[in-house]
């Protein structure tokens, strides 16, 4: 049997190769250029991620299966492709501005950051089971170690540890599931997977069920639904904040990508089974993550807990199982991203060194000492909160219209009222920064230039998708 | 049933007329050559030029008070140097000591291979088995409840877990030559040309890597007498520590019969001698035999010679070589092979 | 200059005055301010013609921009002005100007942050009131929270932070749920008709079934209820006066209430006539109480600003009873007790404000005979107070008396135990007026007051010329909204004719869900 | 008739083998069982005519993780472990009836779902169709895995680092 792969293959993985080959050359870099200024790492990684973004051009209007169908390239590929380099982009140039006592060491970081978004954009391209568990397995390895890249920090290697022995546990009940379901179907591919499930829409073996029903609480552990959530503060507490950006945002979507390939669109014509289940999930999420936030006076474990929230929130457009699923999740994802990164580099600013400064105590003040900071934090707010006319409120809108179309009132309404709670401590950020004289008289450093342009791309993102959300939606449409 | 009789025929030739025996020429042979290389006599009393010496010793092993101390663990400590002796003997199953052989046994046509097990995965099997020869190492190391043992066990499992790869990596370059995993074939292929002239490098990485394999000088840090009282077995007597020997010898009679079988062609006889005197078929296969034989005799012989001449590795030296010097050298070597596969 | 597209300038032009205002070094206080004037200024100036403009006898959709926004799901940037919001869209105009204007001195620090939250807060208020595509208003709505919610808990008094937090959550609640039901009514019509609009004129076409109207029209009115405040729901009102400056609580009472009632009058009545119909004699109780018991607490009063605060809760009541009414002369009287209570309430602020700005304290108890040494200030706050308790003559006893001769005619009942709040109001105000105003001059602090200077003269004459204004002619504004209001009166009366039919059903029946779009 | 004698003698030491691994306190023990559990395995994978990935099995489990098992528990010198404080040792009564019902419905399923199952491809665990799976329709999954393996090895590798390196 020869080996064939055409040309139309290779196109259908160029950023996932580009990316991953620049990850290759980075580490390679070193070993035969050990004189090289290490500080020019992280921006030749972002040069990688930009060449990525331009070989995704490419794919734009392909339409079929790659690799004999062990990837799809469609429309949603090419948008989740560009918003993983997006974000693994953004992360860099947080990283660079990231001071440290403890240096971060960018030759190891940015090509873990890379490969790592090397598996988002796998599992986002996914046709496969296989592939969707090789992308998450890449990207998850990845990520257990930059939680633990402050290695001097106690709190930062118990992130690391946390996070790995949770993921492996998940990555147990995941790998369970495909088997299960593989065992039913007889193929890991998408396709074949979704007609068995037309077929037997009807009756739906059990094994097939108990599979998928594994399948979510895989998927659950990594986009953090509660009751698998346990791992999510501690982690985003512990890890370096310009990780946690990283890892709020890109694992979250990519996760998201893979339930949204597997069961959204899989196991489409056997919503009636599981939606029920990720109603009380999305709930429990909802809830359990804007209530335990209220309380948080960490801005770290605050948005690990909002995170949590948030997931609740795209869970609802999953829930909803209709033609609006994709579109409004995806574009919450998109949304999620500028408002979330947005909010780390702030937070990244603030925090200064050894992170002593992420209390939300640390931003009183904020408002009057570094106006154009804090105003960018209030923006990016009143974004998560879901206030119009920020993105935020556009993306909540979109996902419980997709929700209340397929008649879920009650979700809906539990959903406006668990955004309504979120206001509260997300407006207590707002508080400090606006309404209270600051705690200490020392100064924050002044903006540095990589989280700088983060911030603008975030606020510029947040309020262009808030007031013109027609294009990119039309786009996901 | 006819092919598992000749099986149990084969097992048990190999193991009791082959292997065991040779196990107790080599223990003499250590003794005479490590004499002759330090320009003295060595055992030469027992026997005809000491010929009985092996035999005494097991007597003696035999017939010497079987201590268990009392701090050991008891189950791990006697069960280790049974499983120390599995993977030594199971590697044996696979090598093809010589061509095979159709003829009639009675009435029915049978053709007799010179190998125990012919498994189509043959070469993974060699790794997979030689994996385990660490179990009995490690088990006894600490069992033994001895700081020495201890670090012996430490060491050993270290050392092989480093050099497998290697090990590995030549024998993927070896396999990649011939395009079949079954050592058969391998020897086979090596009818024109001996892989060592092919693999010269791989030759010289699984050569080497053997020897951490064993155990043997300069790789013996698991054992070393001046540091570690002898490491793992520090804590084993009589029949125990002899099985503890006895694997250690018949680990070096399995890696010489690799060598041979991968690198230096097997059972063929070389330069065409074979061809050029036309004999009976019977003869041709006894000759082959013979041929391979002595190869591994070879190799047995240089396995003693090094140890007698070269000093042991220190840790770290060992570590970086295996790690910096060997898996590069490993990978470069496929590389290498893939490129002259695809240019030829 | 076409008058549709002026409309939309003068929305945004606040908005571009803030974006110029960033512009602005922070130290260069005065002409910040002075630009925050003149772009508010500017703004009236500009929205008077529409006024002109504005024909009174057609009750249509006036000076109407309809353009695509978000085409994949239907929403649209539709705005237009009819004879419901013209004049609140004029009193939002022309408020603003006096309350930058009153801010010049009380505002001391952070002054470009606040002129920018007033710039930004005013486009959010003249978006409401001009939108008729639901997500667009529902933008606004929320929109113009982020301004007020600083304004408040950036310069308010000392338990802002709690105040602030107080209004965007009570405002939220009910905003959230009115979100669902926009929703809600944007899948009902497409089940109708097959196109996914949030066109306001379009879903009015559509007849929603009574079962349904309920529960919408309560998600709704729960919104509103809660900006108006209605009686229940309204204790965030008096923490949030209490505590915001001068210029927010002129705002807040002259304008943002407003958008409670004005989304009666543009959602609630026209969308769901039968549920309006249907739960009028619970509004109409409500309305009553508000009237009688935010009279009571205001008499009980220390301070002056919670004693105002209070009385709006009384007028916003008379305005929901108006409302509720339903017929012509009595939702016409709350339409223009809206801008009554927009001028006179705001005027009391700003006159709050002023004595506040001198003594640093709003006690009733602090004061006494400051007519003597503020005889101008006395007049002023004579007049305002006289037009807030519905002296005939000025623009209160209009609005007043629209009301309850037109509640009259249909409950009776509600429209007397109206009238006993007037004679509170008369009590609470006047008696307020006695304690500060007359008497021995006994504080020392108070006799050194100065008395007003131009501007602040300024910032209350143009408020006084309007009560008498109104007070003496009212048809100037009563015009332009005969047509409008006649057309909504006209479909409360079919559906109150409709209701009569099913009404032979259990009420209750009615409150059972009767599933999904 | 023998391949399913087989299969349950391999099938209860695979078994044994796993709950001694959980019931043994001493770690030695408890990783010495595993590779039990693992050579158990590997015999079935034999039995299912999947030569190539028992072999592999062996040498990758058995052969390597497990003595870098034995390593760590020998480095860090752990003899018996130490009984869960407090809450935890209570732990053991709910995590057992819990295992057991899971293995209930697992079985439950097993005997329900997998009724038919029989080996289809006999020559299908051969080192040729694997190789020739990995290289023709696997061969993206296969690259992935070499990125997935570099990844941990950096991971590891910076992990484990035991000087930080201070850059001026």
């Amino acid at each position: 049997m020869p080996i064939a792969i055409g040309t139309t293959d290779l196109i259908s993985i160029l950023p996932i190769a580009i990316v991953s080959l620049f990850g290759v050359y980075l580490l390679l870099q070193s070993v035969f250029a050990p004189r090289m200024n290490r500080i020019l790492i992280p921006y030749l990684g972002i040069l990688g991620v930009g060449l990525a973004v331009v070989g995704n051009f490419f794919l734009i209007g392909m339409e079929g299966t790659a690799f004999e169908g062990m990837v799809r390239v469609d429309r949603l590929t090419v948008v989740l492709n560009f918003l993983f380099l997006i974000t693994a982009a953004l992360s860099l140039l947080i990283t660079i501005s990231y001071h440290e006592g403890e240096h971060v060491e960018f030759l190891e970081f940015t090509p873990l950051v890379l490969f790592s978004t090397a598996g988002m954009m796998v599992m986002g391209s996914a046709e496969s089971l296989m592939t969707i568990f090789l992308g998450l397995e890449t990207m998850s390895i990845a990520l257990y170690v930059m939680a633990g890249f402050r290695r001097t920090n106690r709190h930062s290697l118990e992130a690391a540890l946390k996070y790995f022995l949770l993921g492996a546990f998940a990555t147990g009940f995941l790998l369970y599931g495909m088997a299960l379901t593989y065992g039913m179907v007889g193929s890991t591919n998408l396709t074949q997977i979704a007609q068995y499930f037309t077929q037997n829409a009807l009756d739906v073996p059990l094994v097939a069920l108990m599979g998928l029903a594994l399948i979510i609480i895989g998927f659950g552990f990594k986009v953090a639904l509660v009751p698998f959530h346990m791992w999510t503060p501690d982690v985003y507490q512990g890890s370096p904040l310009p990780v946690t950006a990283y890892m709020a945002v890109g694992a979250k979507a990519a996760g998201f990508a893979a339930i949204l390939r597997v069961i959204s669109l899989s196991a489409f014509s056997i919503a009636f089974q599981w939606s029920e289940i990720l109603w009380v999930l999305a709930v429990l999420t909802m809830t359990v993550g804007n209530v335990v936030a209220l309380v948080q006076d960490n801005i770290k474990r605050m948005l690990a807990y909002s995170s949590i929230a948030h997931a609740g929130y795209i869970l609802v457009g999953v829930v909803a199982s209709n033609d609006q699923t994709v579109p409004s999740v995806v574009f919450y994802l998109i949304v999620y991203l500028f408002m979330n990164l947005g909010a780390f580099a702030v937070a990244t600013m603030v925090a200064g060194q050894n992170e002593r400064r992420v209390n939300i105590q640390y931003y009183r003040g904020l408002g009057y000492t570094q106006p154009l900071l804090a105003l960018a934090m209030a923006v990016f707010m009143f974004s998560l909160a879901g206030f119009p006319p920020t993105a935020g409120f556009i993306g909540k809108f979109y996902i419980f219209s997709a929700a209340l179309q397929s008649g879920y009132v009650w979700l809906v309404i539990l959903g406006v009222i668990n955004s309504l709670i979120s206001v509260y401590y997300y407006l207590n950020v707002v508080v400090a920064m606006y309404m209270q004289q600051p705690v200490d008289e020392k100064k924050i450093a002044p903006v540095l230039p990589g989280v700088g342009v983060v911030i603008l791309v975030a606020v510029l993102g947040i309020v262009y998708l808030g007031i013109f959300p027609g294009t990119m939606l039309s786009v996901l449409r | 049933m006819l092919e598992a009789i000749l099986a149990l025929i084969k097992i048990g030739v190999v193991v009791f007329l082959v292997i065991l025996p040779l196990v107790m020429m080599l223990i003499l042979a250590e003794r005479r050559v490590s004499a002759f290389i330090q320009n003295r006599l060595g055992p030469n009393r027992v026997g005809w030029q000491g010929m009985m010496q092996p035999v005494a010793d097991g007597l003696k092993f035999l017939f010497k008070e079987d201590v268990i101390p009392g701090h050991v663990d008891r189950f791990l400590y006697l069960i280790a140097p049974g499983i120390i002796l599995f993977p030594a003997l199971l590697t044996f199953a696979v090598v093809p000591f010589g061509d095979q052989l159709t003829t009639y046994i009675g009435h029915t046509l049978v053709t007799i291979r010179f190998q125990i097990a012919d498994l189509n995965v043959g070469v993974l099997y060699i790794v997979a088995v030689a994996s385990l020869g660490v179990y009995g190492l490690v088990i006894g190391g600490y069992s033994s409840n001895n700081k020495y043992s201890m670090l012996g066990g430490l060491r050993s499992s270290a050392q092989m877990i480093s050099y497998e790869l290697p090990l590995g990596l030549a024998i993927i370059s070896v396999v990649m030559m011939s395009g079949s995993l079954r050592l058969q074939d391998i020897v086979v292929d090596q009818y024109e040309i001996w892989n060592v002239f092919r693999q010269p490098l791989g030759f010289i990485i699984f050569l080497v890597a053997s020897f951490a394999e064993t155990n043997r000088l300069p790789f013996d840090l698991p054992e070393a007498e001046q540091e570690l009282v002898g490491g793992y077995h520090t804590e084993y007597s009589s029949m125990k520590f002899a099985s503890f020997f006895l694997a250690e010898y018949i680990n070096m009679i399995t890696a010489s019969a690799l060598i041979t079988t991968l690198f230096f062609g097997g059972w063929h006889v070389p330069f065409g001698i074979l061809e050029a005197i036309n004999l009976p078929v019977l003869w041709e296969q006894i000759i082959q035999i013979l041929a391979f034989s002595l190869k591994t005799l070879f190799f047995l012989f240089f396995f003693i010679w090094v140890r007698w001449t070269l000093p042991r590795f220190r840790y770290d030296q060992l570590m970086n070589l295996g790690w910096k010097s060997m898996v590069p050298l490993g990978l470069l070597n496929i590389v290498l092979t893939a490129i002259g596969i695809a240019v030829f | 200059m076409e008058m549709a597209s002026l409309l939309n300038y003068t929305t945004f032009l606040p908005l571009l005055g803030a974006l110029i205002l960033l512009m602005i070094p922070k130290t260069e206080e005065v002409l910040i301010k002075s630009w925050a004037f003149f772009v508010t200024l500017t703004t009236f100036l500009l929205s008077l013609p529409l006024f002109h403009n504005f024909d009174g006898s057609r009750s249509s959709i006036q000076f109407e921009t309809i353009k695509s926004w978000i085409p994949s799901i239907g929403a649209g940037y539709h705005v237009g002005l009819d004879g419901i919001s013209i004049l609140l869209y004029l009193l939002t105009t022309f408020m603003m100007p006096l309350a930058v204007l009153s801010s010049w001195s009380a505002i001391q620090n952070r002054v470009k942050e606040y002129m920018l939250a007033m710039l930004v807060l005013e486009t959010g208020m003249l978006g409401v009131f001009i939108s008729l595509d639901l997500l667009l208003f529902y933008i606004f709505w929320e929109t113009m929270l982020i301004p007020m919610y600083l304004l408040i808990g950036v310069w308010g008094g000392p338990r802002r932070i709690y105040a602030a937090i107080k209004f965007v959550l009570y405002t939220m609640v009910g905003s959230v749920l009115m979100l669902v039901a926009i929703l809600y009514l944007y899948f009902l019509h497409y089940n109708f008709t097959g196109v996914y609009t949030f066109d306001l004129l379009q879903i009015y076409t559509i007849d929603i079934p009574f079962g349904l109207q309920l529960w919408l029209f309560l998600a709704f009115a729960l919104a509103f209820a809660i900006k108006v405040p209605m009686f229940p729901f309204h204790t965030w009102l008096p923490d949030a006066h209490v505590e915001a400056p001068t210029a927010g609580s002129v705002i807040l009472a002259g304008i943002l209430l407003k958008m409670g009632t004005y989304g009666f009058l543009r959602f609630n009545l026209p969308l769901f006539p039968e549920a309006s119909v249907h739960f009028a004699p619970l509004f109409l109780v409500l309305a009553v109480i508000g009237i009688l018991y935010g009279a009571w607490i205001s008499m009980v009063q220390r301070d002056i600003k919670k004693l105002v605060a209070y009385s709006s809760v009384s007028h916003l009541g008379f305005v929901m009873l108006g409302v509720f009414a339903f017929t012509v002369p009595s939702m016409q009287g709350g339409l223009i007790q809206m801008i009554n209570h927009g001028l006179s309430t705001g005027a009391l602020f700003l006159a709050v404000g002023m004595i506040y700005e001198r003594r640093h304290t709003r006690e009733i108890r602090e004061f006494g005979g400051v007519t003597r040494v503020m005889p101008v200030f006395a007049t002023l706050f004579l007049i305002v107070c006289l037009s807030s308790l519905g002296l005939p003559g000025t623009n209160g006893f209009v609005g007043e008396f629209l009301i309850l001769v037109g509640s009259f005619q249909v409950v009776p009942a509600f429209a007397v135990l109206a009238t006993v709040g007037i004679i509170f109001a008369a009590v609470y105000l006047l008696w307020m007026f006695r304690r500060v105003m007359f008497g021995p001059l006994t504080r020392e602090e108070n006799k050194n007051l100065v008395d007003l200077n131009g501007r602040e003269v300024a910032t209350l004459l143009p408020i006084i010329v309007f009560i008498f204004w109104i007070g003496f002619y009212p048809r100037t504004f009563l015009d332009k909204t005969e047509a409008t209001i006649s057309r909504l009166a006209g479909t409360m009366e079919k559906a109150r004719a409709e209701l009569h039919l099913e009404k032979q059903a259990p009420y209750w029946k009615y409150l059972v869900w009767k599933g999904n779009p | 008739m023998l391949q399913l004698t087989l299969f349950y003698i391999f099938a209860v030491l695979a078994v044994l083998g796993g709950i001694m691994v959980v019931v043994h306190r001493n770690p030695i023990y408890s990783a010495l069982s595993l590779i039990l559990t693992l050579f158990a395995l590997a015999g079935e994978y034999i039995l299912l005519m999947a030569h190539f990935i028992a072999i592999v099995h062996i040498a990758v489990y058995a052969g390597a993780i497990m003595v870098l098992f034995l390593f760590v528990i020998m480095l860090l010198n752990i003899r018996i472990e130490e009984r869960a404080p407090g809450a935890l040792r209570y732990m053991v009564y709910i995590g057992v009836p819990m295992a057991a019902i899971l293995f209930l419905q697992l079985g439950y399923l097993a005997f329900k779902g997998f009724q038919e199952v029989y080996v289809k491809n006999t020559d299908v665990g051969t080192v040729e169709r694997i190789g020739q799976a990995l290289f023709s329709k696997y061969v993206l999954p296969f690259e992935i895995t070499s990125i997935l393996l570099v990844v941990a090895m950096v991971g590891a590798v910076y992990l484990s680092k035991r000087k930080l390196e201070i850059v001026e």
